[in-house]
Parts: C-alpha cells; structure tokens; sequence
C-alpha cells in the first residue's frame, strides 16, 4: 500500500495542477448553492475527475468504486483539496450521508448497487426528512408509506431538497405506521429511487433569487420494499444514525469537502478596499468598531475550536464547545454580512449581476444566504434551546 | 433641547389624505400585482399612476400658482406611508424630487414650464450619486450618475453637473440621455445610469440657489424615505404576526414561543417609535436647521426598524423564509436599498451628531 | 369656588416661593429611593407642608381633609410642582393606591378614619401585594388570612413593601380559601394595620448598597376582621381596581408625583462634561454614534407620547403606546446608564461618597437602580408577554 | 492574519497550576468568606496570602535567579482566571505588576533589592493613573495618583512620575506615602490616592528603560484582568443557571421560559470565547507586537463578556436580583470596575484598529 506521506504527495501535486482557475460564473461555496445546470455540469465532471484520479473514496473498498486505501489517506487527500482551493464536492448527500451509512449497515447487493455512482457523482443523492408543514420538528414527518405486497407506495411531500432535480436517490423518512405509540416509532426509512412515476420535482427559487433546492411530492408513487433500510419503525434511529456522519460524530464520510470553509475574516478584506461616503470606510471610527468587534468574535471562534483539542482547558464541559458553533459561527456570517454591507455604503444598493457592484453584489447576496444557515439544521433558536438544555441543563422549553 | 420637536400637528387634511392613500394603496397594491410588478420595464402600472395624478397627488407639495394644491411637504408623508405600507411602487418620490429641486432652485421660466406639468402627472426624476459613493450632494466629480430612480418612465432629468467648477443643477429632458438600467437589490424599484451630456447655460438653473436647491431635495428625500420605510416596517411586523399566529412546531402555534414573540415585540417598539419620529419629522420638517435633525432622526430610526424587522421576518418564518416566496425578502431588500440611498443611519447618527452636539 | 386659573397662580407662586433648594443629601427621585431616615423626615415633612398649602387632596372632599374643589385644580397644582422642580410627594400608596381606593369604594367610617392621614402623610401606607417565592406572579399569593371570631390571624410573608418600615398601614392582598376554584378566587384584600403583634419588618439592602424596601413578616398577626375590603374572595378585583388607579386608567389619585420623571437627555448634558481617556468624551466618534442613538430613542419616546394624543394616529391600535411605554422607558434607562459608564471612561470606577467622582457616582448608582424598574411591575420580559399577547395577539406563552 | 494567534498551547505546569488553584481558591473564598471581606480593611486574608506565597505563586513569574520559580506570564493566568471565578481578592495582581516592571525597567540593585522580596510574599502595587483619566501610562501630569489597588498592604508602591520632563518609574516604600482610600464601584477590592512625594535619581528605575517597562505593566495588567473576568464570567453564568434551574414562577420552572434561557446561552457562549482568547492570549503574550493584540482581545472579550452576564444576572433573578445579597452585583461591579482601569472594551478595540487595519 502506498504510504501516507507518498500520497499526501501526490495529491498536493495532482489538486496543484488540476483545480480549475478562473470559472466564468460565481463558485458555489455549499452545494445549497449550486442553482444553474452550468455550476451542476461543472461540478458533476470536477466530482468525477477527482474519484477518477483516486482522491475521494480512497479509503472505501476498491469493490465499492473506493481506493482500498486507509482514512488517513482520504484525509490528506481532502487536506490537498482544500489547500489549492479546490472546487466543493458535489455529491454531498451521497459521500456524507448515504454512503457512509450504506457502508456501514448496508447489504452486499446495496452496497455494489449504490456505492459507485456516489462517488463517481454518476448517482445524484438528495435527502427526504424535512417537510413543508415540519421544518423544525422532524420526528413528526408526515409522508405516508403504506406497504402493498412487494412495494410501499408513497404519499406526501418533502422539503429542501437540495439537487432534488438532479437526484437519482432519496434518503427518505417516512411514515409507515399511524397507530404508533409515539411518533418516532412509526417512521421507516428508505433508500428511494427519485426517477419513477408519482414523483415529481419543483424548483424552490432562495430568497437571493437563484435556485438550489426543490420540494418533491409523491402522489401514490411505488417503490420496492427491497427499499426499506433496517427495519419498518427503525426510521427516526437510522435517520440519526445517518445525522451523525455527517456530524463527523461517526466516521465514514467518502471525503472531500461539500461546504468550502469560508474564513471569517475575509470581510476585512473587503473592509480594505471599501469605499462608503467617498472615503476609504476604514477611515470611519464607528466603522472600525464594528469591524474589530466582528474581528475578535472570529478570532474567539477559531481559538475555540483550538481550545476543544485540549481536554484540561473543557474538562467542565467537553461537549459546550463543538455544540455552540453552529450558532456561533452561523449568527457570526449574518451579523458579518450586516455590516458589510455598511462598509459598502452606497455600493450596497448594487445586486448581483451589476457591473457597478463590488464583487458582483458577493456580500448582498452572501447576508441573504447566511440565513440558510441561521435556519437550515436547526435554527439559531432551537439552537439555543440545545445548548440550554443539554449543556448547562436548564429545563426543556416545551 | 430636542423636546419641542417631538410635538406632533396632524391637519385634518393630512389625517384625510392619510385615509384615503391607505385606502387607495390597499386596493391597488395587493401583494400579487406587488409581485408581478418585479419583472415589469418600469416597475410600476401606468393606470394607477394616471389615478394617483387625477387624485391631485402629484400636486401635493406644488403651490397653487403652478396648478398643485398648495399644501405642504407634511402632507406628502401620509401619502408615501401609505405606499411604503402596501410596498407599492410608482415615480412619486423621483417627481416629488423633481419637483421640490425645481421649485427651490428652478429659474421662473423653468418653475413655469415644468411645475403645472409634474404637478398633473409628468414623470421625472433626480439625478445625484455617482459611482465615488459619496453621499453629499455637492460632491460632483464625474459625468457618471448611478442610481437614478424611474429614469426610463421620465421626460425630465434634474440631475447635478459641474459647470465651470461649480456644482449646478440642470434640466435635461430624457431624448438628451442614453441610459442603462441597473440591478439594485430592491427588485420593487427602477434604477438607472447614464452619462451626463454637455449642457450649456441654458439647461441649468440659476447658480445663485443651488446649495438651496441641494439642501431642499436632501431634506425631501430623507423625509419621504423615512415614511416609505415606516410604513414598510408596520407591515413587514404584521405580516410576520399573521405568521406566527397560524404556523405550528412541535404541536404548538410558535408565536407562543418567547424566543420568536419577544424579538417580534422588540420589532414593535422599533417601528412604533419610527411612526412618531416621522409625524414629529413631518410637523417641523420646514423649520430652519431644526428640520434636518428630525428628519434625520426619523430616517435613522425607520430604516433601523426595518431592517431589523425585516432580518427576524425573515428568520422566524423558517424555511419558507429562505424563499423568494416569503414577503420578508422584499421588506428586507428595500431596506438594505434604502440604506444605500441618501446615507445610511449610521451616516444620520454621523450628520447628527454634528447638529446636537 | 376659586378658578383653576386663579387656583393655578396661587399654587405656581406658592411652589416658586417654598420649594427646597441646595439639600445636604441626594434628593430621592422615586418614592422607591427614600433610604435613610433624614430622606424620609424630610419628605414626610414637605408633603404635610403641601397638603397644609391646599395643593395635595385638592379635589378630595373637605371631609377627609381635601380641598373640595375640582380634579382639573389638583391637576394644576401637580404641574407647579413639576414647573418649579419640587420634591416629590412621600405618601406614595396611600396617595396613589389606598386613598383612591378609600374614597371610591370605601364606607363612611373607613373614609374619616384613614384618608386624612394619607394627606398629611401622617400615616404611611405600604403595599403587600408581591411575596418572595411569587415576585412575577402576584395572583399565586400565599399568605394566609384565617377567620378567627371577629378577627384575621396572618400568617405569612411580604416583599418589596416600599417604606415598610415607616408605614402604618398596609393594603395587602392575602389568602382566605385554600380550596377555592382557582387561585384568584382565594385571595381577599385588607386594609391592614402594621403596628400590632406579630407584624415584623425587615430592610431589604438594595444592589446599589443603599435601603429602600422591606421584607414584612406576618406571625399569627390577628387584625379586625372589619379590615377586609370588599367581600372575601373578591381580592383579585381588588388588586387590579387599585392597580388602575395607579396606571391613571381611574381617576382617584390625590395628586403630587412620587416619581420625579427624569430627562431622558440629561445622558446628553453628561457627555458634554465628561473626560474618556484624557479627552472630553465628544471627541469620539464611537461615543458620539452611540449617544446619537440614545438621543433618537429618547426622542423617540417623547415622540410617542405625542402622537397617543392624536387619534387618527392610533386608529390601528389605540393602546399599543400606552402598553409599551414602561418596557421602553425602563430599557431606555438601563442602556443609557450603561453608556454613561462608557462615557465617564476612568471615572466610572469611584462609587459614590467618593469625592473624586462625578456628581457622587450618579450614574453608576443610576445604572444599577435602573433594574427596579426593569424588574418592579412586571419584568421586562413580562412586559414583552403583555405587549405579544394582548397588543399583537400572538398566543399566550404558558 | 491573526488565524496562528488563535493557536493554544497549555503547558503541563499550566494545567496543574489551574487544578491546583482552583481548588485552592474554591477553599479558601467561599462566597461567605467573600462577603466577610468586603467590609475589611485591606479587602483580603493575611493567613490565606501566606499561604498562596508559600505554594509559590508569588514567584511563578519571578526569575529563578531572584528566588522565584522562573515561569512565564502565560503560568498566572490560570491562577488569575481561579481568583476571578472565587471572587477572591489579594495583592496578587499589584505585586505581580510590580514585580514585572522592576524586572523589566529596574536597575541591578533594585531588580536584586526587591524581586526576592516579592517573589516571597511582600506586597507591592502600582501607581499609574491620575484625575486626568487619562488611560495613556506615559501620559504623566501631576504628582496625584489614584486608582492605587491594595496600597495601604503594600511596602513598596511602583508610581509613574515626571522627572526633568521625561516619565520615569519610582520605587517608593509605603512609609514615605501619606494615602486616602477610595470609594470605588467594586466593593471587594481596595483602591488609594496619594500625593508623589518628591523624588531623587536613586528612587528611579533608569531612564532608558520606562517605556519598556510600562508596556510590559500595560501588558501584563490586560491579560491577567482578562482572566480575572474570564474566570468569573462562567462562575456568574452558573450562579445564573443553578437560580434558573430551581426558582418557579407561574408553577415552572423559570430557566424553561426561553426569555431566560436564550440570552443565557447568549451569556454563555460570550463566555466560553472569553476563555478560549484568554488561553490564545497566554500563550502569544510574549510576541512582540503580536501579543499586545491577542491580550487586547482577550480583555475586550472577557470585559464584554461578564458586563453582559452580569446585567442579565441581575434581571433574570427578578426582585431578589435587585438586592444587595444576590452576588449578581459583585459580578456586575467587578465588570464596571474593570472596565475603567488600563481601558475598556471600546478603548482595546480602537487600539486594536490601529494595530490590525
């Protein structure tokens, strides 16, 4: 086996020399951003280039479409990607959540049918657990599966679907039992094919005015019952199971990296170069304010996630710091994108698709979409609430 | 010190106006001609501009003498209230403009010739920024004017040009201009950029009353943008209540939750406030000096109010909120517009500072 | 009768001619403030003096020791005193609460007995409404009222009893059924005497180190049972009728202030004095925005109360502005201490009695007094509950 | 750009040090014991002082050269950051302060004369501020100092004074002192002003070294009152919790009422990036250049950090909050106090601006 080191090497050599420069269209940081079938294409060919050249997956078994290789592998080669500035994985859904998960608890025959087209991005994968009528509340999904001899046939519609209309596969919460005797207990969870009759796709346009994600509806549509994952009623405890690779909780991400660290600090950057009321903003006193207060708060984020590595420095808590990040960091973005657009003044008023605009409207447009972030996964509220409740133990809001 | 300007005078005719363009704009502006107005060329209905001009709107703040209705620039504040409540559109504001610059700096040959015709409907606009991002008015560099409001729908351009080392203001009639529209983040509103063409003597106003001139289509517009959003922040919380009243999480209608219902009352107070500082604005807005402090301060205040309504609208509204769907957007977008225009509330709170301290 | 107009001049006059000028302590701005005994003679001695002028009571009948005339010749007399600064009236319950009640709904014998003393500030009357485990939820009040013959025996305890320690009688809200249908219809309201066995007060020391308050502690404390007021049971409805007086919802009050209204620009008068880091506050533009934006507020607020007059301004909600105003008065008061703080820079850290410090630590002391009114009648975050509910209709937080 | 600052390195010897001083301090100031000190003359215990010069402390950062233990600044800050989460006032922060301006600014005498002392026990202090408020240590104007912490239980005060024109450091025992105490807002610490009495070249420390010495005081005072804040920041936010935890109101339990609960965990993630910039600024301090601006973090996060846990303490626990025996005050107080001495959170952010933009 190749050494570490050895592929390290190569890696940083091959992203050096591939990661593609100069895009003719904005660079979607998250695959929640990829609106157009042009950034789609893009990132589907780059997806596929990237597994073709070995690094992603390298740690899966070569029978899977994977390298064979060990994690510590696949991680230098995610460090590589990173470290050119490499293109956002597309397949986001499939390499962090479906594949691991199938990897794990998956048959011979699920793992050969599936595992491949993950990683070679041949095989788009969306996820079915929020629905229209229960964004936050996800144990009280409401899509109907009702079994019928050899098929379920499925009722109800899903939400925030991202890539919804790319996707060949669902990872689909559903509920296969009314009479339950709580609510978790009647949900089943399904690997569900997306191109089948009963299934259709709306785009939903985000608030910036692009695209990315689509609500799905099934109207009696079918699907094997081959497609049950574990067992009918098992749904809430795969579903977080499945959660909890993506949290980095348990290992088995195929790799790469689906959201493209952003550094807090850029917007001084922009600081730098903005002009508000005809003067360079930095020579505003109140401006330079707020922008060191932003600065601190970034700097007191990265030195938390330092200080979660040293165990005598959390030892009262070891779990407060990685669970208050999200909405630090989320809450950091949208305060961040306000005052950017302060620094711009005037330039502000620009959009996206503006020659005049700074950066083609990047921070107008960034603000409105730290709210994906401020909301999706939890909002910033329920957030609250966990950190309440499960870090320093107050009582349950109920 | 500031006390007095706090005092409110509301005419019978201002509370009668007020009526009547609540009315009007809820009856014209329902939320789905409000959207598809989006994509429409000039942002607006000809129709309903043409009723608005047969209302006598457009005469407001023009004296009698010039065919208007001789009342004052407070009776425009209910009026555009109005309109920022029911986020209706339309080149009232680029005229008003207009208007006041030509009647605070225009020469009797100009006031004559244009006045009767905006006061019966003739659009036109202002044209002040350019792409330096200075925010005063005197600050004339270039040839470039961005951000020039309804120019596409207007005969008249009143834009600031530098003629011979001095800031003037010109009349420029549309055939002169060539312009581009621009992609500005309120999608409700037209913007535009052209380049300033040669103008002789003849196309400017007097020298003598441009800083006056200036000074007035300042004063008007920070007045009106503070109406405009007030009115927006009531409705941004309204429709945010409407929500929080109805959606259920977690088997229970989420306005009961605090974390929601408390930021959304903090929202209230805001907007509240914003409400009295633009009455207070619009009973001294004429008086000398004292005007632009509450003026000022009723803009500062509505566009914080909206802004943060508008940010909680939208985060409280969840996934829908992310949507282009969800109104919380074109509350927040005109907003963040708003801000872009005229200096934001951080530049009102700069300005003053130098007047109160 | 004499005119207000006449009545209106003699009392103008008289305030010019007799209020206090140049006291040797720190004049208390609320009744809540009257902390040491020398505050206290002071007062009660100046509002005997009032009251003995005509111009407190003023519209009470002569028979209780008012003035028989009108409630507009009261009014006027109130503005005199505000006009020329006059500290305030002492009496605070009995003027605002017990007296109006008193003369509304009390009997002949009860109207001789107790509204005089209330005038003359001869007897202070308390208030025992709030108990120690029930601050935010009065209508949970626990203690206990047991009939006896003709008597009460009570047993309990009170909090927050303003000048408990000076006063004479209490109007208290206590428990006369344990088995009642729900907790409001077990509660009866007494005109309660302090001076009897069994009742025991101690001073409660304040945040700020200074006193103020009273803790009441009821030990088988038997009263007449002529003290009750109204039928038993009835208390609830009580307590708000008397609540309302105070809220100026009735009219009933004998007149007088007992909260001197502060400025709330006098944060801007501060500024102009104040030195931050070796240079006059003014000269940082950081302190300027800041200050700016407290001003708008402040204006804001005065605002506020102008345009409630106006009706046709108010059309969508007539009470909203009378609902929110204690919510934003009192925030107003704590973020402007706060920022008094920033201004006053090294100067900020003497408290008072300290010589060196800027008008005997003010602000410091006003900062941290600020949070009587953001707790004391219904907290802010109880305030926030009231305005959601009954002023937007969002639904009750249970 | 300041990403490597945000690196944290904690030394075994840190680690111990912390467990040991937290024990310690939870021991020996109990909130009982705290409260006993606030009405005590010099505000701390002899007894409990001994026994910290006996564990040492008093020499961590003493060379061992001068009988201390040759640590580093970074090994006060967790026995700062315990002090600050027991409330537990001593000398320890004045002597330490004199101590490192005479190691960085003493002569050879001097530095042998009195590090020995106080790396034993003796107090000192340091007096570096005067009625002009001026936060500038070089900004020396007359002959009166206040602000002077602990100076009646000190033997050697270290002042600023002007000498021929230039600012210079004395070393001055405490006999030759006539000092007056002062009120100030936080009740567990002791504060003085004295008059400088007249000076000669031998009390000096020698010229060429004040500036660097007063860096190093500036220095050192930031970060070791950021982890005086720090420590108690977490102690206030459980002090908060546990009342939340257990006081009902309208029969719940009031830390479920998210108007409670959410600011809390506001309150609390302040907090932990308090924390998490003090260790960061432990371990860059000695930079140069560098250290002064993860120090200035570390003290404008932490100062933020208790000011707003403490206002919302004293809120969140209703009526009781509102007296003097709830310890929601001293947290308060401490903050306040804090914030006036070697500036507050805005000053450390504008010096900030000048060092980052």
């Amino acid at each position: 086996m190749i050494s570490v080191e050895e592929f390290a090497k190569q890696a940083d050599a091959w992203f050096a020399e591939h990661t593609p420069r100069e895009v003719p269209f904005m660079m979607p940081l998250t695959f929640m951003e990829v609106g157009t079938d042009e950034q789609f294409d893009f990132l589907r060919d780059w997806q596929n280039k990237v597994h073709a050249a070995g690094f992603l997956g390298a740690h899966w078994p070569e029978a899977y479409g994977g390298g064979g290789l060990t994690q510590a592998h696949q991680d230098v080669a995610t460090r590589a990607m990173r470290k050119n500035g490499a293109p956002i994985m597309l397949n986001a859904i499939g390499i962090g959540w479906a594949g691991p998960l199938i990897l794990d608890t998956g048959s011979e025959d699920e793992k050969r049918r599936y595992l491949p087209g993950i990683l070679s991005a041949d095989d788009i994968w969306c996820q079915g657990f929020s629905e229209p009528d229960n964004g936050s509340d996800l144990g009280n999904a409401q899509l109907k599966a009702v079994k019928d001899g050899d098929e379920y046939v499925l009722n109800g519609s899903k939400i925030w679907t991202t890539q919804g209309n790319y996707a060949k596969y669902m990872i689909l919460l559903a509920r296969t039992n009314m009479d339950a005797p709580n609510k978790y207990a009647g949900l089943s969870f399904f690997l569900s094919p997306m191109r089948i009759p009963g299934v259709e796709t709306t785009k939903i346009r985000k608030l910036t005015g692009e695209f990315g994600f689509t609500q799905t509806f099934f109207t009696d549509a079918r699907i094997s019952a081959d497609c049950l994952m574990g067992e009918e009623g098992e749904g809430w405890k795969v579903a977080m199971r499945t959660l909890e690779y993506e949290r980095g909780a348990r290992k088995g991400e195929a790799g790469g990296y689906t959201i493209s660290q952003t550094n807090p600090l850029e917007v001084v950057d922009l600081a730098k170069r903005a002009i508000r009321n005809g003067k360079p903003a930095l020579e505003d006193p109140v401006m330079r304010d707020r922008l060191v207060t932003q600065m601190i708060e970034a700097q007191a984020m990265m030195a938390n996630r330092e200080r979660a590595k040293i165990a005598p420095l959390v030892s009262e808590n070891p779990f407060a710091l990685p669970v208050l990040s999200k909405l630090q960091f989320t809450e950091y973005a949208r305060v961040t994108g306000e005052l950017a657009l302060e620094l711009e003044g005037a330039q502000s008023g620009y959009y996206v698709g503006e020659r005049a605009s700074r950066e083609d409207g990047y921070w107008q447009r960034s603000y409105l979409n730290a709210f994906s972030a401020t909301i999706g996964g939890g909002t910033s509220q329920i957030q609250r609430n966990i950190i309440g409740e499960r870090v320093l133990g107050l009582p349950k809001t109920k | 010190m500031t006390q007095h300007l706090a005092k409110i005078a509301l005419t019978d005719m201002q509370a009668e106006l007020r009526d009547q363009a609540m009315r009007f704009c809820a009856d014209k502006s329902p939320i789905a001609k409000v959207r598809s107005l989006l994509t429409d060329d000039h942002g607006f209905d000809a129709a309903v501009w043409a009723e608005m001009a047969a209302l006598g709107w457009l005469g407001i703040a023009i004296p009698e003498d010039y065919e208007g209705l001789g009342l004052e620039l407070a009776d425009l504040v209910p009026v555009v209230e109005a309109m920022g409540k029911h986020l209706m559109h339309s080149p009232f504001v680029s005229t008003t403009l207009a208007a006041q610059a030509i009647l605070a700096g225009g020469s009797d040959a100009q006031t004559a010739l244009w006045l009767p015709k905006l006061a019966s409907g003739t659009v036109a606009t202002v044209a002040l920024f350019e792409p330096t991002g200075a925010w005063d008015l005197n600050a004339v560099e270039g040839q470039t004017k961005t951000f020039v409001m309804d120019l596409d729908a207007s005969e008249l351009i009143v834009t600031t040009v530098k003629f011979e080392g001095q800031t003037r203001l010109a009349l420029i009639p549309r055939d002169r201009i060539t312009a581009r529209r621009e992609t500005i983040i309120d999608e409700m509103k037209r913007s535009y950029t052209f380049e300033v063409p040669d103008v002789t003597e003849s196309d400017l106003m007097p020298a003598k009353d441009a800083v006056t001139a200036l000074e007035r289509i300042e004063l008007v517009a920070n007045l009106l943008q503070a109406a405009e959003l007030s009115g927006a922040a009531m409705a941004c919380i309204d429709y945010t209540v409407d929500y929080l009243k109805t959606r259920k999480q977690f088997g229970k209608v989420i306005g009961a939750f605090q974390a929601l219902k408390h930021p959304t009352v903090d929202a209230f107070v805001d907007a509240e406030g914003a409400r009295s500082l633009l009455y207070a604005a619009a009973t001294h807005c004429e008086k000398q000096g004292e005007g632009e402090i509450a003026v000022r301060m009723a803009n500062a205040k509505a566009e914080g109010a909206l802004s943060f309504a508008a940010d909680r609208s939208i985060q409280f509204h969840g996934g829908f909120g992310f949507t282009y769907d969800c109104d919380a957007q074109l509350y927040r977008r005109k907003a963040m517009f708003a801000a872009s225009q005229f200096g934001d509330a951080a530049f009102h709170r700069a300005r003053l500072a130098e007047l109160l301290l």
